[in-house]
């Protein structure tokens, strides 16, 4: 386990100076819209908070520590925050594979294809789509975070911001419940699956779904997927350990403790193989832990994608 | 004192025709007792006209066949093999009643908790059938009995003025019964009147007190007699009288006012007897709602007595009252600051032999209170809310806020932050003197279960305990009206789930807190369910008593008296003139009201020319008879070994 | 049994178990005529259904059957069975009941309680009197000491197939029978509902009811029954002898994320009750009590609780967090171990929940009297007369005022039929047995 | 078990127990399901103080072995009954000594509605007595 | 012996309302939190209920293993929030740290 | 459904309209009824050849073993089963004297 301490220190810093915890530019990171053609004068706003686009940063982090992990190695962290967050950035993001960037950048493609499918009326601004914070306020450092959602929120605002449309749990709830509360700013937030309506096309499959903890329990939205996956024919097999009595992936503690984080993840893992069939999430932390705990997962967005690709064959 | 009657005369003299039933009891007694070949061994016995058998003798059914083989004349006694008479036997009685045969012509075979639950194999089925065999014995020789009719008073006597007493005379006195309320103070609201604020709805416990007393006060029907106490005690139900005289010293302080002026800690005063000396009271029924005692701590129990700041419960009650002038800050007890105050539970409760010590009468209260969580937590939440400076610790064993509302007492006290610390009954806090410096005079330390058993230490200004409720001192009554007392020393109803507010003795009836602790609404339940009671048994004017008693055979008795010397309860038997053959002798007559049926005098009439009846010493010969004889069953005469020790 | 359509009492008891029965026979006693409305086949309640009893360990059958008899016989009492109340309204006349007759499709008046049709029936259904842990026939009589014991079709598992119509000695088949409405008209009700046993389905934690070897507390008391469904203590998966048997308690109670945080009061005792009686006839077993406080509160209540410990009952301070099914039939148990290690697991071959009470009759638009917070009967009078309702004249006895043991039900109806005679009373002006009106200078 | 096994005639042992006290806590040891020997027959009585003293000493001449009379002891429902039979009985035993009865045969003691064990003690206690003891009258 | 303080949780109130007051010790948190670590977090919020701040500090590295999934809260008879209050250390520890 | 019903005094008609009214009742209950008769007779036959335990009675039937025990408790309340000795942690069943005499005929 790494000390805490030396965790929130780094990502406080980081975030204060580079709006990311990893100290990685934005501009290096965001990069998937630019196929897209996607409109910025829409009413509602696509807003990625930028999660799934550092999960392949997060991964090699995430590697990297767990080499070092209950070794002397660790005590040394501490002096990471000296090191100045732009450079520790770049060195990440080189350790970074290309292959893994450009999964994450699938992702949020196969979600801008399945609102398009769906006739949903959405735009993007790659100037306002910035990191929630939501980092910080797990950690428990809660005026770093109240800061930067300051920034964040004030950013939206002032572009008119107020319907936004979500890609990843931890966004949602940062912006739906958490901005309101911390930093007064409300914005009307709902993930891309809510409002989805769209073709037949699993044809009877079986799957099995894994509800982030955000979504299944804190903010109560395990329905929602469940009736999209429903309408075009699949069908969901679910473990006792769904909805509200979601089981963690693992992946917040990958921060602190990529051991602990693996060891919860297997365990997760263990439970949803049980039902033998395709095991499927809707959270880029939840999809990297569960794959790092060798699960067989795909993202909501590439089921979704993949049934109207074939629904329109 | 009116006479009872015997409703019929006995119609004896017929042939005797024994139905012998022999139940299954679903398995209970057929798994070990092969039933159906009892039942062909009792249709060999003489008397017996048929046997049958039944899966739920108690069931409808099962009744059904007795009644029919009784409408159809089959039969004209009647044995049932079953399980304990206690649970069937009156089932029976009824049955053959309902079906015009006479209930008493009855005998009961216990084949299950003394056969079938005890016995296996062939000697279960063997000693069931010499069982059955003694009864039909004993049903041979039953002559018909009518139940005893005694006129009964429209009158009832409440001893114990609390709202158990005044409860049931309220209940009482509207449903039309004439009632002396019989109270030792002067005042009338016993335990409740102690309390200020009632758990877990909050009543004004003088409000509640005073509304019942000037109730009680104005009802035409109800007479009071404060500051007495009954002190005799006789007759029987219907007919009982008791003496009842003032007790001395029970008289108001001067200064507090009547009638109806409410005294704090003590309830509603009363004005003294109207008829000033002993009186003597007539009445049908008796309601017992003498109350609970509060219990004492031993001296130097958790400090008690020796340290000026620990005392119990009901006394923190009574000096806080109602919190008057202590809002906002810290609780100010006899002008001094309590910052920091620990409650603990299960003083005088839940003690355990080995692990607590006994009283100097070798008494333990292995008992739970019942009312001292709630009460408790009731107290710690009145004083969190008034004063929020002041810490409360409550330290309990098992927090027992069973009762409506009360759970929901105990989460607004963790929502109050009192805090909870648990102790194992064999870890028992300590209360010391707090170092000096530490600016508190006492410390209590703890093992705390919910600490993961480290060793806590608070600093406190006042230790509370919550004492627990003993019985009331009724020595005297339990003496007087020969009341059942049980291991608890509480009074001791007869059944608690069937008969749970009545006493061996007929027309005695049990309301509060004199049988075992419960709450205000509690108690107003039993006070009711107890005058329900007395109520269904005045409602016919009469009562019907067991027909068990002696009874002479004047042809027989030649008037010795020995009878007479050896009755148990004087006046029950007595020798009289009387005339015979226009001839004027001296023989016994029993007064069947008074007989006990306990046949001290069957036992020394040299001439047997008494009885019991039901009970007689012929059909105990009969029964002997049975058991050795071999003609339902042989002996194997294998040598049984000792078991079950 | 009073078959009228319409009839007239002075008082209406609503439900005829334990509660309902002591109110009808208390009321009886004082010579009112009283009926007593059931909605299920049998009298008898919850407790007819149970083993044995605390603290005293008598048989439940034993001491429920004479008050069950004693009010069928009753010349003031009529028994008004598998009847489902529409309406209770109360007026300035008194209480009118309106209620469906449901039909058992057979002719009580003929049947003789032979159960020659229950033999003879091909459809075995899974028996809820059984704790579903055996089959009943679509036909039969309830139970063996229901009352009255009669036969009752299940319409709904019937092939029509005629058998029980061709044994029938008495004919008393009848297929086509309809529910028929009924009225009955009183002076004074007493609502003695009862509860109903809350449900595991909805409980992800203790598995919703799919974890082979978790019963609830009244499946166990079926199992303990000497007339149950194996005649003995059996695992439901496969019949084994258990070796080690546990017990959750507060698995429905004081939980406010299960939607009950009320406690329901009488399953602790229960619970050492059933263990007493398993430990008696699996003198082998392992009997482990899971609880958050052992609320022994009643008389001889804690004794019993020490009685039990000292028989090796083992108690842990601790609630339940999870079941799941285990190797080989076994149940897992998480809990915390809060003087030793902590969070920790434990296998036990069969898992008992101490569920807690609902409220056995939702009274919103059937009878417009008050509710707590807690659904059950709110008394206006919670300390002088708990058995008071809002509504004049309307009383209410036993759980339907809120979880309460047989001790207190009973007592609690007894208190009911007392204010229920003074209400009788006051209108009449005079009681029962009184020479003259003694109350009328009052 | 030994109580799966018959009896003789002379094995068997009365218990005269009380309505309020042995009697019911003859049921409680049925209810423990507590095995004793099957030789063992309870009547239920008022009170024993109803027996004259030629009770008993028939009961023996007909075969009974042994009796026990299983009193409320202190807690007699029927205050000085108890005084007045225990009076009784040491009238009885001279009786049976000069009838050549061991007086082992004869016991009085008090058990109340839940002595389980004491009941046990005693009805296996009289059972020893019984089979050490040659029958009390010679089988016919 | 561990210390109690009644006054430690008003340093906590400017931080979060959710201080587990509500909290009857029931276990159920620690025996369904995935981290399966001891009596984690029951035994931080007892430590809040009693005021025992050394223990607190003493095992601060432990709060953040918490993954915030929230189950305990979830599955909490009394509404007590535990998720909530590990929050409530962590910010609490924090502020700490960076006074220190 | 060939047995004459008139017993239960409805007249064809009426029989005619119920059977078809309860038509999905009856479907259900008669499928229910073949299960039944199948569990039943797997049960029977197996006890038929020696007294089983449930461990046995599964094995030998391929009943899933809460059903064969559902069958055996509902079979012994009828009086064709009866429990027999124990052995080892479960209890032995065998037929009742006369279902086995009826099952040989």
């Amino acid at each position: 386990m790494y000390n805490p301490r030396d965790i929130i220190e780094i990502l406080a810093g980081n975030v204060r100076k580079t709006m990311s915890p990893f100290g990685v530019p934005k501009g290096m990171v965001n990069g998937w819209w630019k196929t897209e053609g996607l409109r910025q004068d829409e009413k509602t706003l696509l807003f990625t908070g930028l999660m799934y686009q550092f999960v392949p940063y997060i991964e090699t982090a995430t590697r990297q520590m767990e080499r070092y992990e209950d070794t002397t190695w660790t005590a040394y962290l501490k002096y990471a925050r000296y090191v100045p967050s732009t450079l520790s950035g770049l060195g990440l993001a080189m350790l970074t594979p290309a292959a893994e960037k450009e999964k994450a950048a699938r992702h949020l493609r196969n979600i801008v294809k399945v609102l398009r499918a769906s006739g949903t009326r959405f735009g993007y601004r790659p100037d306002l789509d910035e990191y929630s914070g939501i980092l910080l306020y797990d950690l428990g450092d809660l005026d770093n975070f109240v800061r930067h959602a300051r920034i964040v929120a004030e950013k939206l605002q002032k572009a008119g911001v107020r319907k936004i449309i979500t890609t990843d749990p931890h966004t949602t709830y940062a912006l739906k419940v958490l901005y309101p509360k911390y930093v007064g700013a409300s914005f009307e937030v709902s993930p891309y699956f809510e409002a989805l309506h769209l073709r037949e096309g699993g044809a009877g499959k079986k799957i099995t779904l894994h509800d982030p903890c955000f979504y299944g329990r804190y903010l109560e939205l395990s329905n929602a997927p469940r009736r999209i996956l429903g309408e075009i024919g699949f069908e969901c097999v679910d473990v006792r350990e769904s909805g509200l009595f979601t089981s963690c992936c693992g992946g917040p503690a990958e921060s602190i403790s990529p051991k602990l984080s693996s060891r919860i993840g297997s365990k997760r893992v263990q439970k949803l193989d049980a039902t033998g069939e395709q095991i499927v999430t809707m959270c880029p932390i939840c999809l990297n832990n569960l794959t790092r705990s060798g699960a067989n997962v795909v993202d909501l967005s590439s089921i979704l994608a993949g049934a109207q690709a074939s629904a329109s064959n | 004192m009116s006479e009872p009657q015997r409703a019929k005369a006995p119609d004896a003299g017929e042939q005797a025709k024994v139905g012998v039933y022999i139940c299954y009891c679903g398995g209970n007694i057929s798994d070990h007792v092969d039933v159906e070949k009892v039942r062909e061994r009792m249709e060999t016995v003489p008397g017996v006209a048929v046997a049958r058998t039944n899966m739920f003798m108690c069931s409808d059914p099962g009744q059904e066949l007795i009644m029919e083989d009784l409408r159809q004349g089959r039969i004209n006694r009647v044995v049932v093999a079953s399980c304990a008479p206690s649970l069937h036997e009156s089932t029976f009685r009824s049955a053959i009643a309902r079906a015009g045969g006479n209930p008493y012509q009855y005998e009961h075979a216990n084949i299950r908790e003394q056969v079938s639950w005890v016995h296996h194999g062939q000697a279960a089925t063997d000693k069931a059938s010499r069982l059955i065999a003694a009864a039909t014995g004993k049903a041979r020789t039953l002559t018909p009995l009518e139940p005893l009719r005694v006129t009964a008073r429209r009158h009832a006597v409440v001893i114990g003025g609390g709202i158990a007493g005044m409860r049931a005379a309220l209940d009482l006195a509207d449903m039309g019964v004439r009632v002396a309320l019989v109270e030792k103070t002067p005042y009338l609201g016993g335990g409740v009147s102690r309390l200020v604020r009632l758990a877990p709805t909050g009543e004004d416990a003088a409000h509640l007190v005073t509304t019942l007393a000037r109730r009680i006060l104005e009802h035409p029907g109800i007479t009071v007699h404060a500051g007495s106490a009954v002190t005799t005690f006789g007759g029987y139900v219907g007919n009982f009288t008791l003496g009842v005289s003032p007790v001395p010293g029970a008289c108001a302080p001067a200064g507090e006012t009547w009638p109806g002026g409410y005294v704090p800690g003590k309830g509603v005063l009363v004005p003294p007897s109207p008829d000033g000396g002993a009186i003597t009271l007539e009445t049908g029924v008796v309601v017992l709602a003498t109350g609970f005692a509060s219990y004492i701590p031993r001296p130097g129990e958790y400090g008690f007595g020796e340290n000026a700041e620990v005392v119990t419960l009901p006394d923190l009650i009574q000096k806080i009252g109602g919190l008057e002038g202590q809002r906002g800050g810290t609780l100010v007890i006899d002008g001094r600051p309590i910052r920091s105050m620990a409650l603990i539970h299960c003083v005088g409760s839940r003690q355990i032999p080995g692990i607590h010590e006994e009283d100097a009468n070798g008494h333990l209260n292995e008992h739970c209170s019942r009312v001292c969580c709630t009460s408790a937590i009731n107290t710690a939440n009145a004083i969190r809310e008034a004063c929020p400076q002041t810490s409360v610790y409550e330290l309990y064993r098992d927090i027992r806020t069973y009762g409506r509302g009360q759970e929901e007492l105990y989460a607004k006290a963790s929502g109050n932050r009192v805090v909870f610390m648990r102790f194992g009954a064999d870890q028992a806090p300590v209360v010391q003197r707090g170092a000096p410096g530490s600016g508190h005079p006492l410390k209590v330390t703890v093992t705390d279960q919910l600490t993961f058993g480290e060793e806590l230490e608070v600093p406190v200004d006042l230790v509370v305990l919550a004492t627990g409720m003993e019985p009331g001192p009724v020595a005297d009554l339990v003496e007087m009206l020969k009341l059942p007392v049980g291991a608890d020393r509480f009074l001791l109803e007869t059944h608690p789930k069937l008969r749970p507010v009545e006493l061996p003795i007929a027309g005695i009836f049990l309301a509060g807190t004199c049988q075992a602790p419960m709450d205000a609404g509690e108690t107003c339940n039993a006070a009711s369910a107890a005058a329900v009671k007395a109520v269904s048994l005045l409602s016919k004017g009469y009562v019907e008593l067991d027909p068990f008693v002696a009874e002479v055979d004047v042809r027989r008795c030649t008037g010795t008296g020995a009878c007479v010397q050896a009755c148990l309860n004087p006046g029950a038997i007595a020798l009289e003139t009387m005339d015979i053959d226009g001839r004027p002798v001296t023989r016994a007559r029993v007064t069947p009201a008074l007989c006990l049926g306990c046949g001290a005098c069957v036992a020394v009439c040299p001439e047997n020319a008494i009885d019991i009846n039901g009970w007689t010493l012929a059909q105990y010969e009969a029964m002997v008879d049975m058991i050795v004889s071999d003609a339902v069953c042989q002996d194997s005469g294998a040598v049984p070994e000792t078991v079950g020790a | 049994m009073d078959s009228s359509k319409n009839a007239v009492f002075d008082a209406v008891v609503i439900g005829g178990g334990i509660a309902g029965l002591q109110s009808a026979l208390d009321l009886a006693g004082q010579g009112y005529k009283t009926a007593v409305v059931e909605k299920d086949a049998s009298i008898g309640g919850k407790m007819i259904r149970l083993s044995k009893v605390f603290p005293t360990l008598d048989c439940a059958s034993c001491i429920t059957t004479p008050k069950m008899a004693a009010a069928a016989h009753h010349e003031n009492i009529t028994l008004y069975t598998w009847c489902d109340v529409q309406r209770v309204e109360k007026d300035a006349t008194g209480v009118s009941v309106s209620m469906i007759q449901r039909p058992r499709y057979v002719d009580i008046d003929k049947c003789i309680g032979c159960r020659k049709c229950e033999y003879n029936c091909p459809v075995l259904v899974p028996d809820t009197e059984q704790g579903g842990f055996s089959g009943r026939k679509a036909i039969r009589i309830p139970f063996s000491n229901a009352i009255p014991q009669k036969a009752l079709l299940d319409v709904e598992n019937c092939m029509l197939c005629g058998k029980c119509a061709d044994v029938c000695p008495t004919k008393a088949i009848r297929y086509d029978q309809k529910p028929e409405p009924r009225r009955i008209a009183a002076k004074t009700a007493i609502l003695a509902t009862g509860y109903e046993l809350s449900s595991v389905t909805g409980k992800p934690q203790y598995g919703n009811g799919d974890i082979p070897n978790v019963i609830d507390s009244l499946q166990m008391e079926r199992l303990l029954a000497p007339h149950g469904p194996y005649g003995r203590v059996l695992r439901p998966s496969d019949g084994m002898i258990p070796d080690s048997i546990a017990y959750v308690q507060c698995a429905g109670s004081r939980d406010a994320s299960m939607g009950v945080s009320y406690c329901s009061r009488f399953c602790c005792m229960y619970a050492v009750k059933q263990a007493m009686l398993l430990s008696g006839s699996l003198p082998l077993a392992d009997i482990t009590i899971y609880y958050m406080d052992i609320r022994a509160f009643g008389k001889n209540y804690e004794q019993f609780y020490q009685n039990a410990k000292a028989m090796g009952i083992e108690f842990v301070k601790a609630k339940v967090a999870s079941l799941d099914a285990g190797q080989g039939g076994a149940v897992t148990v998480r809990y915390e171990d809060q003087t030793g290690e902590g969070a920790t697991s434990r296998d036990h071959d069969l898992v008992v929940l101490s569920m807690g009470v609902l409220p056995g009759f939702a009274p919103g638009g059937v009878c417009p009297v008050g509710l707590g917070p807690d659904g059950f009967i709110q008394s206006v009078l919670p300390k002088l007369s708990p058995s008071v309702t809002d509504l004049e004249g309307v009383f209410v006895a036993g759980v339907a005022a809120g979880p309460k043991d047989i001790v207190d039900t009973i007592t609690e109806a007894g208190a009911a039929a007392m204010q229920a005679a003074k209400y009788l009373t006051a209108l009449s002006g005079k009681a029962p047995g009184a020479a003259n009106k003694e109350s009328s200078h009052e | 078990m030994g109580s799966q096994t018959g009896a003789t005639a002379q094995d068997k042992i009365l218990l005269l127990a009380t309505e309020s006290c042995a009697y019911p806590g003859a049921d409680s040891v049925g209810q423990a399901h507590a095995s004793y020997p099957a030789n063992v027959y309870v009547l239920k009585v008022k009170a024993p103080v109803l027996f004259p003293e030629k009770f008993y000493l028939d009961c023996f001449r007909k075969g009974i072995g042994g009796i026990i009379i299983m009193s409320c002891g202190e807690e007699c429902p029927y205050e000085g009954a108890y005084k007045a039979m225990a009076k009784r009985l040491d009238r009885v035993y001279e009786l049976m000594k000069e009838e050549g009865l061991d007086i082992r045969r004869l016991r009085l003691t008090a058990i109340c509605t839940v002595c389980n064990r004491a009941f046990l003690n005693e009805v296996n206690q009289m059972n020893q007595i019984v089979h050490e003891l040659s029958p009390p009258v010679q089988a016919p | 012996m561990t210390g109690v303080n009644p006054e430690f949780v008003k340093r906590l109130e400017p931080l979060s309302a959710d201080l587990g007051s509500a909290c009857f010790n029931c276990g159920t948190c620690a025996a369904i939190c995935p981290l399966i670590s001891e009596h984690f977090p029951r035994k931080m919020i007892r430590y809040v209920q009693i005021g025992a701040q050394d223990r607190i500090m003493e095992n601060a590295r432990e709060l953040w293993r918490c993954l915030h999934c929230g189950l305990c809260t979830q599955t909490c008879p009394r509404g007590a929030n535990p998720g909530e209050v590990i929050l409530t250390l962590k910010r609490y520890v924090t502020s700490v740290w960076r006074k220190s | 459904m060939s047995q004459d019903i008139s017993a239960a005094l409805v007249s064809k008609e009426t029989l005619k309209a119920l059977r078809a009214e309860r038509r999905d009742w009856i479907a259900g209950a008669s499928a229910l009824a073949r299960e039944n008769k199948k569990a039943r007779k797997a049960v029977m036959d197996r006890l038929a050849v020696a007294s089983a335990t449930v461990p046995e009675i599964t094995e030998a039937t391929g009943l899933p073993p809460d059903t064969a025990l559902w069958m055996v408790a509902s079979l012994k309340k009828f009086g064709e089963v009866v429990e027999s000795e124990k052995d080892g942690s479960f209890y032995r069943y065998a037929l009742a004297a006369e279902a086995a005499q009826a099952q040989e005929a």
